[in-house]
């Protein structure tokens, strides 16, 4: 039981960084619902059922669902001024 | 190793993450991504805190009653609350983000040039 | 347009997190020094331990059952239990911060310019109304079962709302800010009348002022029934909303 | 109905914020309406239950009926009602100066809001339902802050949302912590724990982890990146709640965290001594830069900016040095603050709109056509100064007395008041010369009034009240010492708040 919960532990940080360090927004936006989807699993893991079904609900669709909205939004007003820096940096 | 020790540090370890990705990112949409990790770290520290080894769930069924030890529902009660508040406060992040860029034609933080400052001088709010 | 010192950024924020890691862990971590420390509070001394055996005052009966009834607080669930009667002020506090984002989004959004968008395909407008049924059944469960199962006002809300999401970005619905705004205040106003009721009737706010039903039975605690519908309509309402203007090429603004 | 009238104190912003949208359809001005009133109800409700309060020390509001350790239980007492009391008046002078000016529902909404979380704060007894409440304050700020400018408010408002959620997810952990370790989030009941002592270096993470939101609250040095964009960038009646509402709420809410659960509590025992260190610093770095800010700042309203910043340091050095001489001091400069700031952010929001220019060097010479504003506004500045005569001389006397008695920390604290004061007599008395200085034709002609009389009305109010206390402070020196005394004795407080005893359980050493 610890072991699989040392491996969920890992895999989350391994999200939590490549959040911070890969280069397109969307899949840092996916990564990020990712890891709430795993902080999620890791509730029901100790017994905080309500938590988990709020986090699985909130925290990991419709934050990821916002961003994606957002960076549509910047990717439209982007084309439209044609030269803005994109969000590959 | 007990199961507590590991969720305090991957709690910690989200907490710190998030931190740097606040201190270091430049684009603007990575630091609130960053602020909702150290969210989502946060929400894990305080339930691993109420956690209780072989507890039960904080839900009477007919196979458990109070007496069965049980994790603590007060730290449950709480983090259901701070992940509603984490939702608002990216909800307004992005949007001013949004505006931010609109403005600022770039999701960079560091837009402070001559250009800036001369935009600046021209307009008079209130 | 890579920042010339995003290098040494990194490594200065990694020293910065990595001192104060070290820092705040061994003042957690270390028991070498008297006094209580991290996690040292025994679980029946805690506060917590009130709501479980659900006697705040001190009683001989030290053990709750399914099935019994006449108890101060009367929801299976415990976790229900102190969001919505125990501490129901940090929920009404909790209502108005999104309350008070989806006002702010409102106040904020800029006026949408659509790229070339392609329409739903026939597969998606033929699904979505059977998908969102199911989601909206799954929702109303949710939160109407809040004190028996896990789940309650807010996962049931942001399910319903994620529905109401989906068919928005399916069937682009005319969107009209007020009629979500009129279910919002009126959604609010329920919860702040429900609170004056308990004003009138238990002499202090938010008290639960229903007879104490049965553990266990569907209708066995209305008062966190009706709060959680009030604030799952108010929790839908507000993501919607957000998740609206987020979509929505009309700006909120004039139609107010 | 006991409690209706202390109730109806708290949710009458909330009431109206719901009724906001249905009123809308009714008549545009309905909101502004509204709000006039409900806050003319609440000074009403305030003033009414205010010789009661003072004499008997309050009442205490069980949320849900639950007494107070297990259920969240809001204590108006003194404190919290004169707090409330000024935040309701600020809001009207607010709504007065904002009387020809629309605004959407949407703003009046937030506007609401921060009100009703500003009260909410200082009522609160328990340490989540306050970190909720400053959450609530945040989001409605940082939307309110950039809505009158894209430009800048974008980008203030982004460094205030991403500062808040830093330091409010540093506030949880701590709560969470603090929780974990005594069992209770009741304050009262944390500052009534004689059984057990903290860990002392636990308990300097949790303190500063509590403290850490209380300086961003109170917008010092290391937690105020957002200062100049928001004061610029917004409408000057928003950066009038902000230093004013903002200001009163957070004095409140620093003063009952440092005197009732920090302070020589058996909890933080040993690390109180570490913390009004940390206290002093912060506050003695946010003088010394707020004051050095200011002074070559060129923008009228950043300038105004900072010097709240610099305030807020005095408050923060009254409190760093405990006691009740300390707490008056902290009280007097607070409300102080709070009543001549809005009427310089007032006066120079009319005047950003008359010259047309924000910059104080372009508006040489308005005061010859405003003379009444322009004296208001060296009036206001006197007080701030601490000019013997006006109200703010009450509050740095006996700051600057509480200073000398309180070690190290205390005497470098003076010194940088005093060397805090020099700075803002040079910033604030140029800005009062530059308007009464003779100037060219064609700038007189271009001062032309904007907007009605009425925007006045505050401003006079304000300033008759700096006046009026400044030259005859016994009439409320009697009512501050009860504040003081409602901050400062820890027994009153617990017993006012906890229930008997009886209450707690047999067996359990809670």
């Amino acid at each position: 039981m610890t072991a699989f919960i040392v491996v969920i532990g890992t895999v989350m940080c391994a999200g939590g960084i490549a959040v911070l360090f890969v280069r397109s927004l969307r899949s840092a936006a996916v990564i990020n619902g990712v890891v709430s989807l795993l902080a999620a699993l890791v509730f029901v893991m100790m017994k905080a059922y309500d938590v988990a079904i709020t986090e699985a609900a909130i925290g990991a669709f419709l934050s990821t669902a916002l961003y994606f909205f957002a960076i549509r939004r910047i990717d439209e007003a982007k084309d439209k001024k044609g030269a803005g820096d994109g969000d590959e940096e | 190793m007990n199961v507590l020790t590991v969720f305090l540090i991957t709690a910690g370890a989200l907490m710190a993450i998030g931190v740097f990705g606040i201190l270091t990112r430049s684009n603007i949409i990575k630091i609130l991504l960053s602020i909702n990790i150290l969210q989502t770290g946060v929400n894990l520290l305080l339930i691993a805190l109420g956690y209780r080894d072989g507890g039960a769930a904080p839900i009477i069924t007919s196979q458990v009653s109070s007496a069965v030890a049980m994790v603590d529902p007060l730290p449950q009660a709480l983090v259901l609350t701070s992940i509603v508040i984490a939702f608002g406060t990216t909800a307004v992040g992005l949007v001013i983000c949004l505006n931010y860029y609109m403005t600022h034609k770039s999701l960079d933080v560091h837009t402070f040039g001559n250009e800036e400052r001369e935009h600046q001088q021209k307009e008079v709010v209130d | 347009m890579k920042n010339r010192y995003q290098s040494l950024i990194d490594i200065a924020g990694l020293i910065i997190v990595g001192i104060a890691v070290y820092l705040v862990g061994t003042a957690l971590t270390d028991t070498s020094v008297a006094g209580k420390g991290m996690n040292s509070a025994d679980f029946k001394q805690r506060v917590s331990y009130r709501y479980v055996i659900k006697s705040v005052e001190p009683s001989a009966k030290m053990e709750v059952k399914w099935g019994e009834s006449g108890y101060e607080e009367s929801s299976a669930n415990i976790v229900t239990s102190i969001v919505v009667n125990y501490r129901g002020f940090d929920t009404l506090g909790e209502v108005l911060v999104l309350f008070a984002s989806s006002a702010a989004v409102s106040l904020l959004i800029l006026k949408r310019v659509p790229k070339k968008t392609f329409p739903p395909t026939q597969i998606m407008t033929s699904s979505v109304p059977l998908v969102n049924l199911l989601v909206f059944i799954l929702g109303s469960f949710i939160i109407l079962h809040g004190h028996l199962t896990p789940g309650g006002g807010f996962p049931g809300g942001a399910i319903i709302a994620s529905g109401v999401i989906l068919m928005a970005l399916v069937f682009k619905k005319a969107f009209r800010p007020q009629m979500y705004l009129m279910l919002e205040s009126i959604a609010g106003m329920g919860i702040l009348i429900a609170g004056l009721l308990g004003l009138m009737y238990g002499e202090s706010f938010l008290k639960d002022f229903f007879p104490a039903g049965q553990i266990g039975e569907l209708f066995s605690s209305y008062f966190a029934m009706i709060l959680y519908t009030l604030i799952g309509i108010k929790v839908a309402v507000e993501i919607s909303n957000i998740g609206f203007h987020f979509i929505s090429e009309s700006k909120g603004e004039e139609a107010v | 109905m006991k409690g209706l009238n202390a109730t109806l104190f708290l949710i009458l912003p909330l009431i109206t914020a719901f009724l906001l949208p249905l009123g809308a359809l009714v008549h545009k001005r309905f909101g502004k309406m509204l709000n006039l009133a409900t806050y003319g109800i609440g000074i009403g409700l305030g003033i009414t239950m205010l010789i009661p309060t003072l004499l008997t020390g309050g009442a205490v509001l069980n949320m849900g009926g639950w007494p107070a350790p297990y259920g969240i239980s809001l204590y108006l007492g003194p404190l919290a009602l004169c707090s409330g009391i000024v935040i309701y008046l600020i809001a009207l002078l607010i709504e007065i100066n904002d009387i020809n000016k629309s605004r959407t529902t949407y703003y009046h909404l937030l506007f609401n809001l921060f009100v009703f979380a500003s009260i909410a704060m200082v009522m609160t007894t328990d340490i989540f339902n306050l970190f909720v409440m400053m959450e609530i304050g945040s989001i409605a700020v940082a939307g309110m802050a950039s809505s009158a400018n894209m430009r800048m408010g974008s980008r203030g408002g982004f460094k205030y949302i991403v500062m808040s959620g830093l330091v409010s997810m540093l506030m949880l952990a701590a709560i969470g912590l603090l929780y974990s370790a005594t069992g209770t989030l009741n304050i009262a009941h944390l500052a009534s724990r004689t059984a057990d002592v903290l860990n002392p270096s636990f308990a300097l993470i949790v303190g500063l982890g509590i403290l850490f939101a209380l300086f961003f609250e109170m917008e010092q040095f290391p937690f105020n990146s957002w200062i100049p964009e928001i004061y610029e960038g917004s409408s000057s009646s928003f950066t009038a709640a902000l230093a004013g509402i903002g200001g009163i709420a957070g004095t409140a809410v620093l003063g009952r965290i440092v005197f009732t659960l920090l302070q020589d509590g058996y909890l933080f025992y040993g690390t109180f001594a570490k913390l009004s260190a940390v206290i002093f610093t912060v506050a003695i770095a946010s003088i010394v830069i707020g004051e050095i800010a200011a002074l070559n700042e060129k923008n009228l309203k950043r300038t105004l900016g900072y010097s709240s910043v610099a305030q807020f340091g005095l408050i923060l050095a009254a409190f760093a040095c405990g006691g009740s001489n300390g707490a008056l001091a902290g009280i007097y400069l607070a409300l102080s603050h709070t009543v001549a700031k809005p009427a310089l952010l007032f006066i120079a929001g009319y005047f950003t709109r008359v010259s047309g220019s924000g910059d104080w060097r372009d508006m040489k010479g308005i005061g010859r056509k405003f003379p009444l504003l322009a004296g208001a506004f060296i009036a206001a500045s006197l007080s701030i100064m601490g000019v013997p005569l006006f109200f703010g001389f009450w509050g740095k006397f006996e700051l600057l007395q509480v200073l000398l008695k309180s070690g190290v920390f205390g005497a470098v604290a003076f010194g940088a008041v005093l060397f805090g004061s020099i700075f803002e007599g040079i910033y604030l008395l140029r800005i009062g010369h530059s308007f009464f200085v003779q100037t060219s034709k064609e700038n007189m002609t271009r001062y032309q009034p904007k907007g009605t009389l009425l925007t006045a009305v505050p401003v006079l109010i304000l300033v008759a009240l700096i006046v009026f206390l400044g030259v005859y402070p016994q009439s409320i020196v009697r009512s501050f010492e009860r504040i003081a005394a409602d901050l400062v004795d820890k027994a009153q407080y617990v017993k006012f708040v906890l229930p008997t005893a009886a209450l707690l359980p047999p067996g359990g050493g809670l």
